[in-house]
Order: structure tokens, then C-alpha cells, then sequence
């Protein structure tokens, strides 16, 4: 990455802007939403006038393409409103989900948490590698844990972006197996016995699951 | 599995040598044999590039010696290589005979050799990578989203209906045919070769080798039993063309070697009799 | 909302900024991902110099606490990372890759387009199915396409996201790539007559390789 910092000169230069300016300036790009001046006290250093260096954030920027507002009492940076224009988006077409894919997807939703080898048990074949890989990138399933039994198999769960695509509630809006034969998907010679899981999506681990962390050491169950 | 603190092989050189006599084997603190033949080359306090083999692999049948002295479990990945450099170290001791398709004692020592460089080299890069400036810690993108967001990821479709049927579909095939998936119990010579082939890369000549293989993944009562179902699945791999075996003789020690490199011209070796 | 917009004065002021700076600034501030040059012109009035706007923006920004940088091959505003310390306290720190994550992640990045097989084989060991499951949930490693060999692998590479996440212009701006270069390690697995030994995770497939299933019908190598 090459940082522009060529000498100031031309026009826009400016002279150097203090840390104080620099500091509320980072901090108001990076926040996720805006934040209010006690946080930002908090980050400055001790005795710093915040009223006086908020007006003259807001005085740089003011006539610039972005800017500093006060939002419901905190403080954002945000595009001027004259330039929304300018800025419309072009949407790349969906891709479409393979069949194998499709298949996984749907084994992870009902049967969630659940883990390769089980999905491959249910399914009966083999899931080739790149498949879940296919479906972490999609948004829609997700690594939840580690399945407490030798080897730490990763376990798989979906996301809540899975239900906004598929327009779901939530995750027991799934049909079950009454629906599902009386939607025509499942026929009627199935053995007794055969049963569809109550589907459940919550992030909380269950006994038989830990998390993930790929800093704790022990975790990596490669080396054999 | 008895354990060292990760902690001790960071110790420095110096201090490390020290401890030596008291090293607890252990193989869980590894990241698989050529980490573990990495530590040892550091021992050696040379350049890789002029690191000895011989002493590499004495180090290591030494180390994994140890282990099986104190009946410790050692995984399988490590005594393939045990059972690797035990032959390498053999032919590296005796006079190299004549065997012009073969490489040479030398040549399969360099490439152990570069093997390990390569991977140090790809630690440092990885080190490398992870010193420099990181998003979330030294620098941060925009924070917030924003409406007028001109850029949007790859979107990806597919229906409920696509979702249900395919469910179903499954549940259903499976539940009305009936399949086993078939568990590994053991490990056969051929995942013991496989095995090999990822941790030093082709060997020629699998004959010789697959008695130093048996010696040290096979429980001793075991072995006639692996050897005589190792043969039924050489002569499978003759058949599928991956191998080629010879005898000189009734009774005379079986000559396998793994088939060269697929050139459509060749026709399969017929094994004499 | 109040944006300020009081009248331009004291320090930090600086002669009004023209139209092209501000809509360069607010499409670089609005964009979620580093924008191409391509997607900036278009934004901008016809027969702007681009590289002249985004030189001025550059020195606008090269004190402050914000910055202009080139990443991935395009442009993106993101904090001086000197600053890191002061704002990374209200998100969570990044989780740590394991050693065998880390790895794994050199030798996609530096061997791409690099098999499963192949990251086995320069590692030493097989590699556990969670380690490039979590290499692409983070989002820096990407399925390419699947080598014509036996068995069609999966080949590995790295995303933008990941030159973004490095601060890395380009793929061949790796640190110590001239190191693996020069012992000749990156030259050993290119197919023949292929004779540029760099990492390349230029997203047009190579010779050697062909599309994922996604969208090809005869895909699913899985039913088996």
C-alpha cells in the first residue's frame, strides 16, 4: 500500500493538522455509529477542550464532501447530503447455488449444529471440499464451534442473513415432516420411523459444542 | 502422551542445549515431522543449507526412539518418516549401487533438505505478513455504512422451494436405499505410502522401504498379517497400473516399485513368475 | 442532523475545496471496499484528470488522521495507522490465527492457485478441514477453480479482502517474496511453459485450471 504523502503544497493544502484533529478524525471514520462525546473525552488526551476541537473538525470539513453532524446528541461523519447523486450503486447479478450445494445448505439448516461427517452420513456421499466453502461465502451458513468429540470437527450452523434470503422468521418456520408430505416434497413409502428435526439456529453452543478459537494452542488438532 | 510446555522449545539455543538430557518426547507440541526435524536442525546451528542429513535423521530415529521407550503413542505421520529416514540413512551409510532410474542417496537427502528450507522460508513469510499494519488493529476502514454505498458484494439467489425439494429429495433417497459408509480402522501400507509421499515426496523404491514402514507402524505380532494383505493390495495397484512388481525367483524377496509418472504410451509390466 | 457549516476561518481552514475533491471524498468515504479508478471516472464529470484529483485528495489527507492509500490495486480512505491504539478499544480485538493457520495462509498467498494437496505437501502434514474453512471465513482466502489433475482439486488463492486486510497494493508486494523467489520454491509447481514464477491471484483462471461447479450442470462430482 503506498500512503500518499507527498510534501504539502497546491491548493486544499492545509497546515499540518494537530493530534487532537487527527485522533476525533480516526475515531469518527472508524466508529460504526455515532458516537457521543463521552467516548471521544475518553480517547483524547486529559484537559482537551472537545467543544473547541469538534468546531474545528466541523469547520475543515464543513465545506468539503463529507461532514461533521450531530446525530441524536453524538457525532458522525457523513457524505454531504448535495452528493448522494453522485454516488448511486451497480449490483453485480446473484449467482446461482449448485445443486450440491443446495443440498448442504439444506442439511445444515435442518440439522444444525452438525458437522462434515455428519452432514455426509445423512447425505450418504462424500461432501467435496469446496461445497461448505461455496456456502460460508454466501453469508448464509456459518463455523459455530467445535463439536466436543475426538478430532474437534468443526461444527456448522446457518446465519441470520439465511433467513432474510429465504424470507423465514426464524429457523422453525422450516417445514416439518407433516408439511413437508403434504407440500408433495416427501412421498408416502417412507419407512416408520423416518423423522424430519425441529430445526434451531441459536448461537449459543450446546454442551456437546466449545468455540472455535484459533489462538488456543491445544486447538490445533492438525499435528498429529 | 507426557508433555513439554510449548514454552521449552522456545527456549534459546543455548539454554536449550542445557536441557537437553532431561527433553521430554513429546510429538503433541509438534507441528507434524518436518516441524519436529526442523526444531532438531536447529539444534545443529548451522544454515540449513549446510545442515547434515545423516545427523538430522539420527536425531530424529533417536528422538523417536525415546518416545516408544517410554511407551509413548506417537502418530502415525511421524514414524513414516522415521521409517523414511531409517532407509535414507541406510543407503546414505552404504555404497551407493548403480541404479541409473533411481535418484540417488545424495539427491533424496538434498531434497529432504530443501524440503525443510522451503518451509522455513514459508514461516518467515507468514511471520513477515503478520508484522505489518492490519486492519482492526493498526488501521480501520470506514466504520459506518452508508446508503449511498456505490460498491455491493456478490450476491448469491436460490429459492425455498429449491431448499425444500432438495432436502427432501435427499431424506428420501437415503432413507430408501441403504448405504454404509465404510470407517478406517487401521493403517494400511498404502495410506502409510501416501502419507509418505506428502511428507518427502515420491519414493522409487518402495520395495526396501516398506520393511522399514513395517517395522515401525506395525505391532510386532501384527506384521505377517500387514505384509501378507499389503501384497494383495500391491498386486490391486499393479492391476490399476500404479505399480510394478518383480521377483527374481520362487521365494525371493518381491521388488515393487511405484510406476513412473503416466506416459500413455507405456504399456503395463507383466510381473514374472 | 446540523452539519456544520460555519464560516470557513481560523486554523485548519483552507480555500474551498473544488466540486471533484468532494465527490472523489464522498465515494471513497461511502464505499464499504477500496473503489476501482474505472468506477471513479464514471462518477466524475468527463475529461477529469483522475490521477491529479487523487494526488490533491492524497495531500489533502497525508497528515491527517485519515489517509488516502492504494490497496488492492485501488483507492480506499482508511485511519493512519498510527493511530490503531486510539480506537481499537471499542471493538473487539481481532481473533489470532493458529500457527497452522497462519501457514496455511502463507503458502495460499504465496503459491496461488495452490491445491489442498500441495499445502499438505510443502507443510508436512494434512491439514485439518477447519484450518481453510477459517481461512475463508475471515474472508481472505477464496476457491479459485479446480486444477485439471485426477480428482479435480479445489485450488486456493487469496481475496481482495485479504490485500486489503495486509495493506498490500498488489499480490507481488508480499514481504520476503524475492526470498522464496531466489531459492527458486515458487518456480517448482508451474506447469510448463508457464515461466513467471510469482504468486498470482489474478482471478482468470490458468491453464491448469477450470471453473468450480458453481452453474456448470455436469459439475457434482460429489454423487458419487
Amino acid at each position: 500500500m503506498t500512503a500518499l504523502r507527498k510534501p504539502l503544497s497546491i491548493v486544499g493544502a492545509e497546515p499540518l493538522s494537530d493530534e487532537n484533529q487527527r485522533i476525533l478524525e480516526a475515531i469518527l471514520f472508524a466508529a460504526s455509529e455515532p458516537v457521543d462525546e463521552k467516548q471521544l473525552i475518553a480517547r483524547l488526551p486529559e484537559g482537551t477542550d472537545l467543544k473547541e476541537e469538534l468546531r474545528k473538525l466541523g469547520d475543515h470539513y464543513a465545506a468539503r464532501g463529507v461532514n461533521l453532524v450531530r446525530v441524536a446528541g453524538k457525532w458522525a461523519l457523513r457524505t454531504a447530503s448535495d452528493l448522494g447523486h453522485r454516488i448511486a450503486r451497480d449490483t453485480p447479478p446473484p449467482r446461482k447455488l449448485s445443486r450440491a450445494a443446495i443440498e448442504t445448505l439444506a442439511i445444515v439448516a435442518y440439522h444444525q449444529p452438525v458437522t462434515r461427517a455428519e452432514i455426509e452420513e445423512i447425505r450418504g456421499v462424500t461432501i467435496n471440499t469446496g461445497t461448505l466453502d461455496v456456502l460460508i461465502q454466501t453469508g448464509w451458513v456459518r463455523l459455530r464451534g467445535r463439536r466436543k468429540v475426538p478430532g474437534r470437527p468443526v461444527t456448522y450452523g446457518t446465519t441470520e442473513q439465511f433467513l432474510i434470503h429465504f424470507g423465514l422468521d426464524q429457523i422453525d418456520d422450516l417445514p416439518g415432516l407433516d408439511e413437508l408430505k403434504g407440500a408433495g416434497f416427501l412421498d408416502d413409502r417412507l419407512p416408520a420411523g423416518f423423522s424430519v428435526p425441529i430445526p434451531n439456529d441459536v448461537s449459543t453452543l450446546r454442551d456437546d459444542e466449545e468455540p472455535l478459537e484459533e489462538s488456543d494452542p491445544e486447538l490445533d488438532p492438525e499435528a498429529k | 502422551m507426557s508433555r513439554v510446555e510449548p514454552s521449552d522449545f522456545e527456549l534459546p539455543e543455548a539454554e536449550r542445549a542445557s536441557h537437553e538430557p532431561q527433553l521430554v518426547v513429546d510429538v503433541t507440541g509438534f507441528e507434524g515431522p518436518l516441524d519436529l526435524l526442523l526444531m532438531l536442525a536447529r539444534t545443529q546451528k548451522v544454515d540449513l543449507s549446510k545442515i547434515s542429513i545423516l545427523a538430522l535423521a539420527e536425531q530424529y530415529l533417536d528422538f523417536i526412539r525415546r518416545a516408544r521407550d517410554l511407551r509413548i503413542e506417537v502418530a502415525a505421520d511421524y514414524l513414516v518418516m522415521a521409517a523414511w529416514l531409517a532407509y535414507l540413512k541406510s543407503r546414505l551409510l552404504l555404497p551407493e549401487a548403480a541404479a541409473p532410474e533411481e535418484p540417488s542417496a545424495a539427491d533424496l537427502a538434498a531434497d529432504l533438505a530443501a524440503r525443510l528450507q522451503h518451509l522455513e522460508a514459508i514461516r518467515r513469510a507468514g511471520a513477515g505478513l503478520m508484522t505489518r499494519d492490519k486492519l482492526g488493529t493498526e488501521f480501520f476502514m470506514r466504520g459506518m455504512p452508508e446508503e449511498n454505498d456505490p460498491l455491493e458484494p456478490q450476491q448469491f439467489t436460490a429459492t425455498i422451494y429449491d431448499l425444500l425439494s432438495a432436502y427432501a429429495l435427499q431424506r428420501q433417497k437415503k432413507a430408501l436405499s441403504h448405504h454404509t459408509v465404510h470407517q478406517r480402522v487401521v493403517w494400511s501400507l498404502k495410506e502409510a505410502r501416501e502419507a509418505l509421499e506428502r511428507l518427502v515426496g515420491v519414493s522409487q523404491d518402495w520395495t526396501r522401504l516398506d520393511t522399514y514402514l513395517i517395522e515401525y507402524l506395525v505391532e510386532p505380532a501384527m506384521r505377517t498379517t500387514v505384509l501378507a494383505s499389503s501384497f494383495s493390495a500391491s498386486l490391486e495397484m499393479v492391476k490399476e497400473g500404479q505399480l510394478e512388481l518383480q521377483q527374481e525367483s520362487a521365494f525371493a524377496p518381491l521388488w515393487l516399485k511405484r510406476r513412473p509418472e503416466p506416459r500413455p504410451e507405456l504399456q503395463v509390466v507383466e510381473t514374472k513368475q
